[in-house]
Parts: structure tokens; C-alpha cells; sequence
């Protein structure tokens, strides 16, 4: 077994610098006005979060290696080479002050996609070994006990029949051609277990066929948030294996932003083929449902709610309009905060931040930001659709001392369901 | 053949000279009512479109006075219509125009007669007066 | 060397050698970039990558949204201000047209010269002010590093030196036509090698940007 | 010169000698304001200028003629006598002209060296035409090379006027190639004061209106090319009656479309107006008549150095000389071919970074975080 170094990061660099990145980096005059749209910078303004300066040592690599200036100036001894101590020191900036919320990417001028890049520069930092801590021992977890939060099979088997036993509904497993297979994310089985109920009552009360999956229930990928495409594979075959044993039709990636980006997005080009299946994300699933007339509800919420665009789900995922279609079928005081849709903020723990304990200060800083969002608004009530928002949307209320549930957005729907009389092939 | 028959014709422009002209030709007449001073102005040099050469010539008008000198080729001197104000125009043999300026004073100043010439006039006189006496007297 | 052999020598050897740097240059850096290719994508699309593509193209050209355009409000009017007067000024003045028939074969109409003389005005009043706050942008002025500096000085100098060439200032029209053509020639030679080769791989950032937005549906 | 008559017959000043004449005072008055006229002084110059001139000494002037075609003596004999030109040309006493003499020969030459020695150091030098330094037997005077000829001629003058683009700046015969390493007069002579009456010929009355400039008022005051401020201070362009076309933007593409009829700009046609210097738009020519651009053609930029290789008569300025179509092809040409083997060497660095990549596992993930 070889350790993790420079040279090992620098090579990764190289493989992964590609067309679009040498354009990018050929293409960005320094404007700042990615730093403008930055949380990490906006609450936080060192010039240092500027999203594109986040790059610099990934750029210098494309530079000495790709263009014939830099070649040229290689060779003379002009290039100043990268070093471990710089990567050691970009660290902090590619992961505790990135949550690959793509807004910069939203707002370049020139069109850079940097999101695109970090996504990519954090390959070799995970080959340099200048990946957190936190994220190591989520993806160690991960792949070695199945979920990023420890949580094994088990427990979600006491889950299920604690759901059953209170509702009567069956939860089915590994049943094979089912229309839809459910995935989760373990802070759903450990935080929200509500969802999984909701979820399963809302199908099969549509008079869907669906199940979940003994080999493979954890639908979240520590390995897309490290950036280290070798582990996120690994990680996304366990999901597709699963799958195709059972042949399903669809895989529901749960509420979670990062996950859909796992599932939908990377997971076909980390396994190198298509999918023999349809991936899709709840709120997708749901409103499917709610055009074919399967999903109906009762009732309104009479709180005055507001809900969260989830960075993945909107900018990084083309899911804008479905969870409003959704809120309205329920919510008769349902209104937008500034930026709503796709340039929402993030809540300022995506894209890994979360799962890295070094980044615990400045998420609570780049919350600064959504607070200022929810003051404008001052709404009883915040929905979202991705647990991971939903965790630190929580606690950044708390800290902020602010009185306001957040609620995820399928089991609010599921409260209001209508039971319908023809459930079809449900068992 | 003239000018006008060349086919090449440039299509009336104003080249914004003729306003700023026409008040240096009042500031000279004021002048010369205030304090007598005589004033010439080179029209010669300025690039005047021919529209604004008519119009200078509209805006002056005619007075009384129109003299032609005979002095190295023609000369020719007309008082406009604003009293002090002449135009003066040289030609040479060939009745080419070579000069062309506005004067303001009580005369142009190649009108009056030069003292030298009127020197050297009345000591020619005096020398014919005193030939034809002497004459007469031999004669007598 | 006199003026006239300096203007001659300029306009002679001195400018095909940027021409061809500049050409050779711009399509050598193209391919640079190109042959680095990128992995096919074997998601499903949501949506069309190449109208995304398309339109981002066109769209991040204007000031969509909103509120990203009052955070960056100086950075977003100032570069309108300065890239459109040096799209005029370049342009649209007769004697570039000129010049530009010449080495392609083809021209369009000109703009009354006084206009693209305010243009230009404007256009350097403009890289003046963008220069000042990048002086004073903590982001900006962290960000830049001396080739900015030097590509911002490249852009200007064309315009300050035709400019004075234009309303006979300081030196002789010779020399500073001489001057006025010799920047540019600078300004052709390092521009496939810096950050002016935005003007073209622009377009590909925004289509790779844009495709991929397509591909995932996402409309803004 | 209309008359030749030993010079001691002369009265000694200039105005004495225009009154011997037949002139009036009335008519020097006149002569005095065209004179100011064309000297581009203000009118109210006029009685110094008369003053000056009926003091000044008629001057000795010796006209050498090198390597030139005539044109500017031409130009100079072309104005209608007797003119205001022809007045001043009475006013000095033109001593030797190979053209315009009457005498031939020695004793051509003898009228020159008599001039020589009895006004050294007081005469005028006139020059037209360039000098040959490549072979001195290329252009010879009575088996005298130009050069001998011009530096003796030089010791003794007060001044020098090169008359003609060829003497002030070289001209026609140094066009590239320059077949006989032709320069002007200032090349050669440094010592003594020079004045360039530059053109193609120069203006007929702007060779006179300097040589009345220094009778009346000694050298004129001179541009960084030693060309008299007065008639070489005013760009073409700024003073074109064209301006205007210029400044809507109005050009004529060619010499006989809408726009050249309607007399527009002709910028685009290869007018070196924007660059040249001379008093052809306000004077003009031909007593006034016209200038090149009046009639249609753009200015050639003759009062220029080198205006002969400015980079073609018809081309416009801002048009650079070497570069074509072709030229354009080629560059992209060579920078694909270039793009090709830079690409294959990023191609080739890309698929070995891709090949030496190693599958990072979770075990050397902690292996590193521990150490």
C-alpha cells in the first residue's frame, strides 16, 4: 500500500484538468464577482475565499503542465512549483469554505463552472493526503460499515418495524421488480425517521409497488464530498448493484442535495455506463405523482412557511419548480425569500462541510447569511427537501437563539394526504 | 472653362468660421468709433466653404463707395453697408485675385496718399513748374 | 531611423510579426485547451445541453439577476462601459475598417469619427475607473497579479496613443501614429498568452457552463 | 529675372530697386499686405514689413541644382508675372541658376565663383534637388560633383534655403532603394543656418513668402523638420474643406462612386492629409485655384521625408503594409500545426497522469491522517 503524496496529488491534478477547465482558467479576469456571490466570502470577506483563488495551486499545475508559457517558464526555472505546504494550506479553503453550492458558478461572467473545479481539485487533495479529518472518517465509515454515520442495517430493521407496528404499513425489502427502490440517508434513519414513513405511506397509497434494499439503504456518498472518485464509486456501485439485483424501475435518491448529485448526475460516469434504471429525487417522485393524480391532499397549513432551495436540488439539479408545485398543494402562506430558486443561498454545510468537524466555525459564520434571508421574511415556518440542509438550518437557529421548526418537505405533505380508495397493486 | 464646369463637386459645408469672423469685424468697428483705431482683417487664409463666402457678402451688403485703383494690377475697394467696413480686393495682371481683406477705418489705407509719393510729387511739380517758366521766359 | 522609417517599419514588419503571433497564437492556444477533451457524460439529460449552451452564451452577457447585479454594481456597468467602447472604438472607426478590409477582404460601415472619439474618451475614462477599484477592491486587488496590470496598460495605451495620434497631441501624427499601431502590436502579441484570450475561450466556458446546466435542467 | 545688369548699376536696397522700377509707394503698400499675406502674417504687420523691406539689402543668391527634376523652379516661373512672386524674385539679385541664366559655360561658372567671392559670407544659398554620396561622378556641374560643389557654395552663404522635398529631405532619389545613397542638404551641411521648403513642388508663393521672410525679418522661426512655421505649421487634415466628411464619418471607397462625387472624405483612397504638414488647403494653387484634394485626389503627403514610401499612394493610412489574406492564412496555419503537436503533448501528459493514477482506498486515507 503507497501513501498519499504530492506527487500523487500532482498527478491527479493532472488527469483531471481537462477542456473545460484549461477554457475556465484561459477565461477568468479576475472580476471578483464570484467572491461576491460566495457565502464563505460574503459573511466571512477574506479575500482568500474568493471561489477562483481556491484553485490557484490546480492552476498553476495547468499552467506549468498544459500551456506552452508555462512550459517555457518551466523550463527556465520561472514557474514557481506547488508545494505539499501549499496544498496543507489550501485545504481549509477547498473544503471548510466550499459547499459546492455553485453560485459562483451561477454568476462568472465568463462562464467559469468553479464549482465544477473544486469538485475536481479535491482529487488531489485526497491524493496529497490534504483532506479533512472529518471527511476521512466519514468516507472511512462509509465503506466500512456502510454509512458515513455508522449506521447499520439493524437499526434501520428497528426502524422499519417500529414504523410498521405504529402505522400497520408494510415496509417491504428486497422485493424484487418493485417500481421503486427508496433510498436514505442516515441522518434520516437516526434524525428524521418521519420521512421514511412519509415516503412509504405516500407511495403506497398511490398504489405503488416499492422497497428497500437489505444490501444497500445508505444513498448519501462521502466520496463525491471528499472528492475522491475511486471511493465514490465504490460507494454508487453498492446503489446500482442493489438496483439491478432487484430490478426496479427507479431509485429514489432521498432528501438530500448531495446524494441526487451522487446518484443522478455522477454515478452513471463513475461506474462508466448508464443506468439500467431511472434515477430520481423524492420531490421528483412526488410531484410525478401529483400530475398523474395519485398524490392528493387535504387541508392547508395555515403558518405563514417559507422554503429552502437546496443548492443541489436547484442549481446543481434543474429541481426548482416541483417542491413549489408541492408547497401549494398544502400552504396557503407560502412565501419565497430573496433569491429564491436558482440562486438561492446555501444553508453553508453543503458539499461536505458538514461532515468536517474543522469547518464547525465557519459554517455557523456562513449562516449568517440565511439568517438574514429569514429575518426579512419572518416566516413560522421553514421547509426544505435535503436532511443535510435541514441539520444545519436547525442548528443555526438554535445558535442564533431564532424559534422556527423546519420541516422536511415530504412529511409535511404526507400529513395532509388523501387516502385514496383504488390503491391498485399495493401490498 | 471654369471651376464650376470640373465635375467634381463637394456638397455645401459649413465650416463654422463665418460667426466668429463676423464678431472680430464688430469688435474692429467698435473700436475704430471708440478710439480710431484701424483694423484689417486677412481674409486670404481662412477656410471659408463659397455658402459662407456669400453669406459674408450678405452680411456686409453694399455701400457707396466702389473704387478701382490701378496699382500692380487692379485694386479694388467698396465700402459695405456698415460705414468704416471695406472690403479690399488685390489682383494682379491677370485679374486673379491674390488678396482679399476687410479693412475698418475712415479709408482703406492704400487710398490715401503716401507722404513720400506726395514729397517726391510736389518736388516733381516744383521742378515742371520751374522747367515750363523757364521755358516761357526763353520763349518770350 | 526617422519617423517615417519608424511609422514604416511599424506598420510593415512590426505588424505582420503581431499579426501572425496573434493569429498562430490564438489558434495554438485553442488547441491547447481543446486537446485536453473531456470524458463523455453517460448521465441521462434532463434538458438540452446545447441550448443551455447556447444561451448561457448569450445570457451571462446581461445582467440578469438582480441582486448579483447591485452586489457587483461598479464591476458589472464599468466592464459594460469599456468593453462596448472598445468593441466601437475598434470597430466601428473608419480607418480600423479600413484596415481590416485590407487583411480580410471585406468591411462594414463606419461611425462618424467624432463619435467613436467620445467613445474612446469614455471607454478610457471607464478602464481608469476599473483600474482604480481594483486598486481599492480588497477581492480585486488580492486577485491581480502584474500580468493584469500589464494587460489592463495594453488595452489602454492603444486607446490613449490614437486618441492623442487622432487630435495631433504631444508628438508628431507620424510618431504617434507610429506609437498608436506599435501598442497594438503589443497588445496582439501578448494577447493569446494572457487573460485577453478571454475574448474567445469566453465562448467555451459559457457553452461547457451552459451545456452542463442544460444536460441538468436548469433554467435561470 | 527680367533684366540682367551688372549689379553696381543696382541701387543697394529694396525698396530703392522696386522704385527704380516704376513702383509707387501705394503699390509697395500693396505688395507689403499681400506679402503678409502669404507669409501668413497678421495684416497689422504691414508697415514693419514695409519698413524692413525698404531698408533691406537686395542679396546675392546662388541657386545650385542637384539631383532634381526641375519641378520646383518650374513651379516658381509658372506664377503669372508680373506677380507678387515675381515682385520678390526682382527684389534679389539672382546671381547663378543654371536653368534660368543666359550665360553658359565658364562663364556660367565664373558668375558663380565671382558671386562667391565678392558676397562671402553675405549671400544666399538656394538648393533644389538631393545630393548622390554613393558616387560623386552620378551627378556633376561642369565636371564638379554636387557634393564638391554644395560644401564650397555652403562656406561662404548666410543661409541656405532647400528648396524642394529633394533637398530638404532627400525625396524622389532616396525612395527606397535609394540606387545612389542620395541625402539632403542638412545631412551634409551643419554649420550654417537651413531653411526646408519642403513640397513637390513646395507652393510657388511659400518659396517666396520665405525668401521675403528673411529680406524683411531674417530666418523664420522653424518646425523640429526646419521648415518655416508659418507655411508648415498647419496639418492638411485639420484644415481640409474635406473635414467635415471626415468627421460624419463619410468616405469615398472609391474614385468614382456616390461619395467621391459628392466630395467626401478621401481618407480611405490613400489621403495623407492626417500626417502632412503644408499650407496647400488655405493657400493652394495655381493662384489660388485649387489643391490636389479640392480636385479629388487625396494628398500624397509631398512635404513629408519620404513620403514616396509611405506604404502606396492609394492606400489608406491606417492600412499596414505587409499583411494579406494570405498572410492570415498562413498564421493560423502555423499556429494549428503547432496547436496539433502542443495538443498531442497535453494529450499524452493527460492519458500518463491518467495511467499512473493509483485507486486511493479508505486505508491509505487514515494511513495518511495518522501520520
Amino acid at each position: 500500500m503507497s501513501a498519499l503524496t504530492l506527487e500523487r496529488g500532482i498527478n491527479e491534478f493532472k488527469a483531471q484538468l481537462d477542456a473545460p477547465m484549461a477554457s475556465f482558467f484561459s477565461s477568468c479576469v479576475s472580476c471578483g464577482m464570484c467572491a461576491e456571490a460566495c457565502l464563505f466570502y460574503t459573511e466571512n470577506p477574506d479575500p482568500r475565499h474568493t471561489p477562483i483563488y481556491k484553485l490557484e495551486p490546480m492552476r498553476r499545475v495547468w499552467e506549468q503542465e498544459y500551456t506552452l508559457v508555462g512550459k517555457l517558464k518551466k523550463a527556465l526555472g520561472l514557474g514557481k512549483p506547488v508545494t505539499d505546504a501549499e496544498l496543507a494550506e489550501w485545504q481549509e479553503l477547498v473544503y471548510n469554505n466550499c459547499s459546492l453550492c455553485g453560485r459562483c458558478s451561477a454568476v462568472c461572467p465568463v462562464g467559469n463552472d468553479i464549482t465544477y473545479m473544486i469538485r475536481k481539485m479535491r482529487e488531489g487533495m485526497v491524493a496529497s493526503g490534504h483532506a479533512p479529518e472529518g471527511l476521512i472518517g466519514a468516507s472511512t465509515r462509509a465503506v466500512q460499515i456502510g454509512s458515513p454515520m455508522g449506521v447499520k442495517l439493524p437499526a434501520l430493521q428497528a426502524q422499519v418495524k417500529h414504523i410498521e407496528k405504529a402505522t400497520g404499513m408494510a415496509v417491504p425489502f428486497d422485493k424484487e421488480g418493485a417500481e421503486y427502490l427508496l433510498m436514505l440517508s442516515s441522518m434520516e434513519i437516526m434524525n428524521y425517521p418521519e420521512y421514511l414513513e412519509a415516503v412509504g405511506k405516500i407511495l403506497t397509497n398511490a398504489g405503488k409497488t416499492w422497497t428497500l434494499s437489505t444490501d444497500c439503504f445508505e444513498a448519501t456518498n462521502s466520496g463525491i464530498q471528499i472528492g475522491s472518485s475511486d471511493i465514490a464509486r465504490e460507494l454508487v456501485s453498492r446503489v446500482v448493484n442493489a438496483a439491478e439485483k432487484l430490478k426496479v424501475k427507479t431509485v429514489i435518491s432521498p432528501e438530500c442535495g448531495h446524494a441526487y448529485t451522487a446518484l443522478r448526475w455522477e454515478g452513471p460516469n463513475l461506474i462508466g455506463r448508464p443506468y439500467t434504471f431511472a434515477a430520481k429525487h423524492i420531490v421528483e417522485v412526488l410531484d410525478e405523482l401529483r400530475v398523474q393524480g395519485l398524490l392528493q391532499t387535504e387541508g392547508f397549513e395555515e403558518a405563514k412557511l417559507t422554503f429552502h432551495d437546496p443548492c443541489q436540488l436547484v442549481r446543481r439539479g434543474g429541481v426548482i419548480q416541483q417542491p413549489r408545485n408541492l408547497l401549494n398543494l398544502v400552504a396557503k402562506n407560502f412565501v419565497e425569500m430573496s433569491d429564491a430558486g436558482a440562486m438561492n443561498w446555501c444553508c453553508g454545510a453543503g458539499g461536505g462541510v458538514s461532515a468536517n468537524e474543522d469547518a464547525n466555525e465557519v459554517k455557523m459564520k456562513a449562516f449568517q447569511r440565511k439568517k438574514k434571508q429569514l429575518d426579512e421574511l419572518k416566516v413560522d415556518t421553514l421547509v426544505t427537501a435535503c436532511a443535510n440542509c435541514r441539520i444545519q438550518l436547525e442548528e443555526g437557529l438554535e445558535e442564533n437563539e431564532m424559534d422556527l421548526p423546519v420541516v422536511g418537505l415530504t412529511e409535511m405533505i404526507a400529513e395532509h394526504l388523501v387516502e385514496r380508495e383504488d390503491k391498485g397493486g399495493a401490498s | 472653362m471654369t471651376l464650376n464646369a470640373i465635375p467634381v463637386h463637394t456638397e455645401t459645408v459649413a465650416t463654422g468660421n463665418l460667426r466668429p469672423l463676423l464678431h472680430e469685424i464688430h469688435h474692429a468697428l467698435g473700436e475704430l468709433a471708440a478710439h480710431g483705431t484701424h483694423g484689417m482683417i486677412d481674409l486670404h487664409g481662412l477656410p471659408f466653404s463659397p455658402q459662407e463666402f456669400t453669406q459674408l457678402e450678405e452680411f456686409l451688403g453694399d455701400g457707396e463707395v466702389d473704387i478701382t485703383l490701378t496699382v500692380l494690377g487692379k485694386t479694388r475697394l467698396r465700402e459695405s453697408g456698415y460705414a468704416g467696413v471695406w472690403r479690399v480686393e488685390h489682383f494682379d495682371d491677370d485679374g486673379q485675385r491674390i488678396g482679399y481683406f476687410i479693412e475698418v477705418g475712415h479709408v482703406p489705407e492704400i487710398l490715401r496718399s503716401q507722404c513720400d509719393d506726395i514729397q517726391e510729387g510736389l518736388a516733381v511739380m516744383t521742378t515742371v513748374l520751374a522747367m515750363e517758366e523757364e521755358n516761357e521766359n526763353e520763349t518770350a | 531611423m526617422n519617423e517615417v522609417d519608424f511609422l514604416l517599419w511599424v506598420k510593415g514588419p512590426a505588424f505582420t510579426f503581431a499579426a501572425v503571433v496573434f493569429i498562430a497564437g490564438v489558434a495554438l492556444r485553442l488547441f491547447e485547451i481543446l486537446s485536453l477533451g473531456r470524458k463523455q457524460n453517460f448521465a441521462v439529460p434532463k434538458g438540452n445541453p446545447m441550448q443551455g449552451g447556447l444561451r448561457e452564451i448569450w445570457r451571462r452577457s446581461l445582467p440578469v439577476d438582480k441582486p448579483t447585479f447591485q452586489r457587483s454594481l461598479f464591476t458589472i456597468v464599468g466592464g459594460y462601459v469599456f468593453h462596448i467602447g472598445l468593441f466601437v472604438v475598434i470597430l466601428l472607426l473608419g480607418a480600423h475598417i479600413a484596415l481590416i478590409r485590407s487583411v480580410i477582404g471585406f468591411g462594414w460601415p463606419n461611425l462618424p469619427t467624432p463619435l467613436v472619439d467620445a467613445f474612446a474618451v469614455i471607454t478610457m475614462l471607464a478602464l481608469l475607473a476599473v483600474l482604480a477599484h481594483r486598486l481599492r477592491h480588497p477581492v480585486k486587488r488580492f486577485l491581480s497579479t502584474p500580468t493584469d496590470y500589464v494587460v489592463w496598460g495594453a488595452t489602454f495605451l492603444p486607446l490613449l496613443t490614437g486618441y492623442m495620434a487622432y487630435h495631433h497631441l504631444l508628438l508628431s501624427p507620424q510618431l504617434m501614429l507610429a506609437l498608436h499601431i506599435l501598442s497594438v502590436e503589443f497588445l496582439l502579441v501578448i494577447f493569446p498568452f494572457t487573460k485577453l484570450m478571454h475574448t474567445f475561450t469566453l465562448f467555451l466556458s459559457r457553452w461547457y457552463n451552459g451545456a452542463s446546466m442544460g444536460m441538468r435542467g436548469v433554467k435561470s | 529675372m527680367r533684366t540682367k545688369q551688372p549689379d553696381s548699376l543696382f541701387p543697394q536696397t529694396v525698396g530703392e530697386h522696386l522704385r527704380a522700377q516704376g513702383i509707387s509707394r501705394r503699390g509697395f503698400l500693396k505688395f507689403c499686405g499681400l506679402l503678409a499675406s502669404s507669409m501668413a502674417l497678421a495684416p497689422a504687420m504691414v508697415p514693419k514689413i514695409a519698413a524692413a523691406l525698404e531698408q533691406a539689402k537686395r542679396p546675392s543668391v546662388i541657386w545650385l541644382s542637384f539631383q532634381e527634376c526641375t519641378g520646383c523652379t518650374e513651379s516658381l516661373t509658372r506664377s503669372h508675372s508680373p506677380s507678387i512672386e515675381g515682385l520678390i524674385f526682382d527684389a534679389i539679385s539672382l546671381d547663378y541658376h543654371h536653368t534660368l541664366q543666359a550665360a553658359a559655360g565658364y562663364g556660367a561658372e565664373e558668375a558663380r565663383e565671382a558671386a562667391i567671392k565678392d558676397n562671402y559670407g553675405n549671400y544666399v544659398l538656394v538648393v533644389d534637388g538631393s545630393i548622390p554620396l554613393d558616387n560623386p561622378g552620378f551627378s556633376t556641374i561642369a565636371g564638379v560633383s554636387n557634393l564638391d560643389m554644395l560644401k564650397e557654395a555652403a562656406a561662404g552663404a548666410a543661409a541656405i534655403i532647400a528648396v524642394g522635398t529633394c533637398a530638404a529631405f532627400g525625396g524622389l532619389p532616396k525612395a527606397d532603394p535609394n540606387p545612389t545613397g542620395a541625402v539632403s542638404v542638412a545631412d551634409i551641411i551643419k554649420d550654417k543656418p537651413i531653411i526646408n521648403v519642403s513640397g513637390c513642388p513646395p507652393i510657388p508663393v511659400v518659396i517666396t513668402g520665405v525668401i521675403a521672410h528673411f529680406l524683411t525679418f531674417g530666418l523664420p522661426e522653424l518646425d523640429s523638420l526646419g521648415r518655416p512655421k508659418a507655411f508648415y505649421g498647419q496639418n492638411i487634415h485639420d484644415r481640409c474643406y474635406r473635414r467635415p466628411f471626415y468627421e460624419r464619418g463619410l468616405f469615398a471607397e472609391t474614385f468614382d462612386d456616390e461619395g467621391a462625387k459628392a466630395g467626401w472624405c478621401l481618407y480611405k483612397l490613400g489621403c495623407k492629409g492626417p500626417i502632412t504638414y503644408n499650407a496647400c488647403a488655405t493657400t493652394k494653387w495655381n493662384g489660388g485655384v485649387s489643391f490636389p484634394i479640392q480636385s479629388g485626389h487625396g494628398c500624397l503627403g509631398c512635404s513629408e521625408p519620404d513620403f514616396w514610401d509611405f506604404g502606396g499612394f492609394y492606400r489608406a493610412l491606417s492600412i499596414p503594409s505587409g499583411v494579406s489574406g494570405k498572410t492570415v492564412v498562413y498564421a493560423a496555419a502555423t499556429g494549428i500545426a503547432a496547436g496539433v503537436a502542443v495538443g498531442a503533448m497535453n494529450k499524452k501528459g493527460k492519458t500518463d497522469a491518467v495511467g499512473l493514477h493509483k485507486t486511493v482506498t479508505v486505508e491509505e486515507l487514515n494511513q495518511e491522517s495518522q501520520s
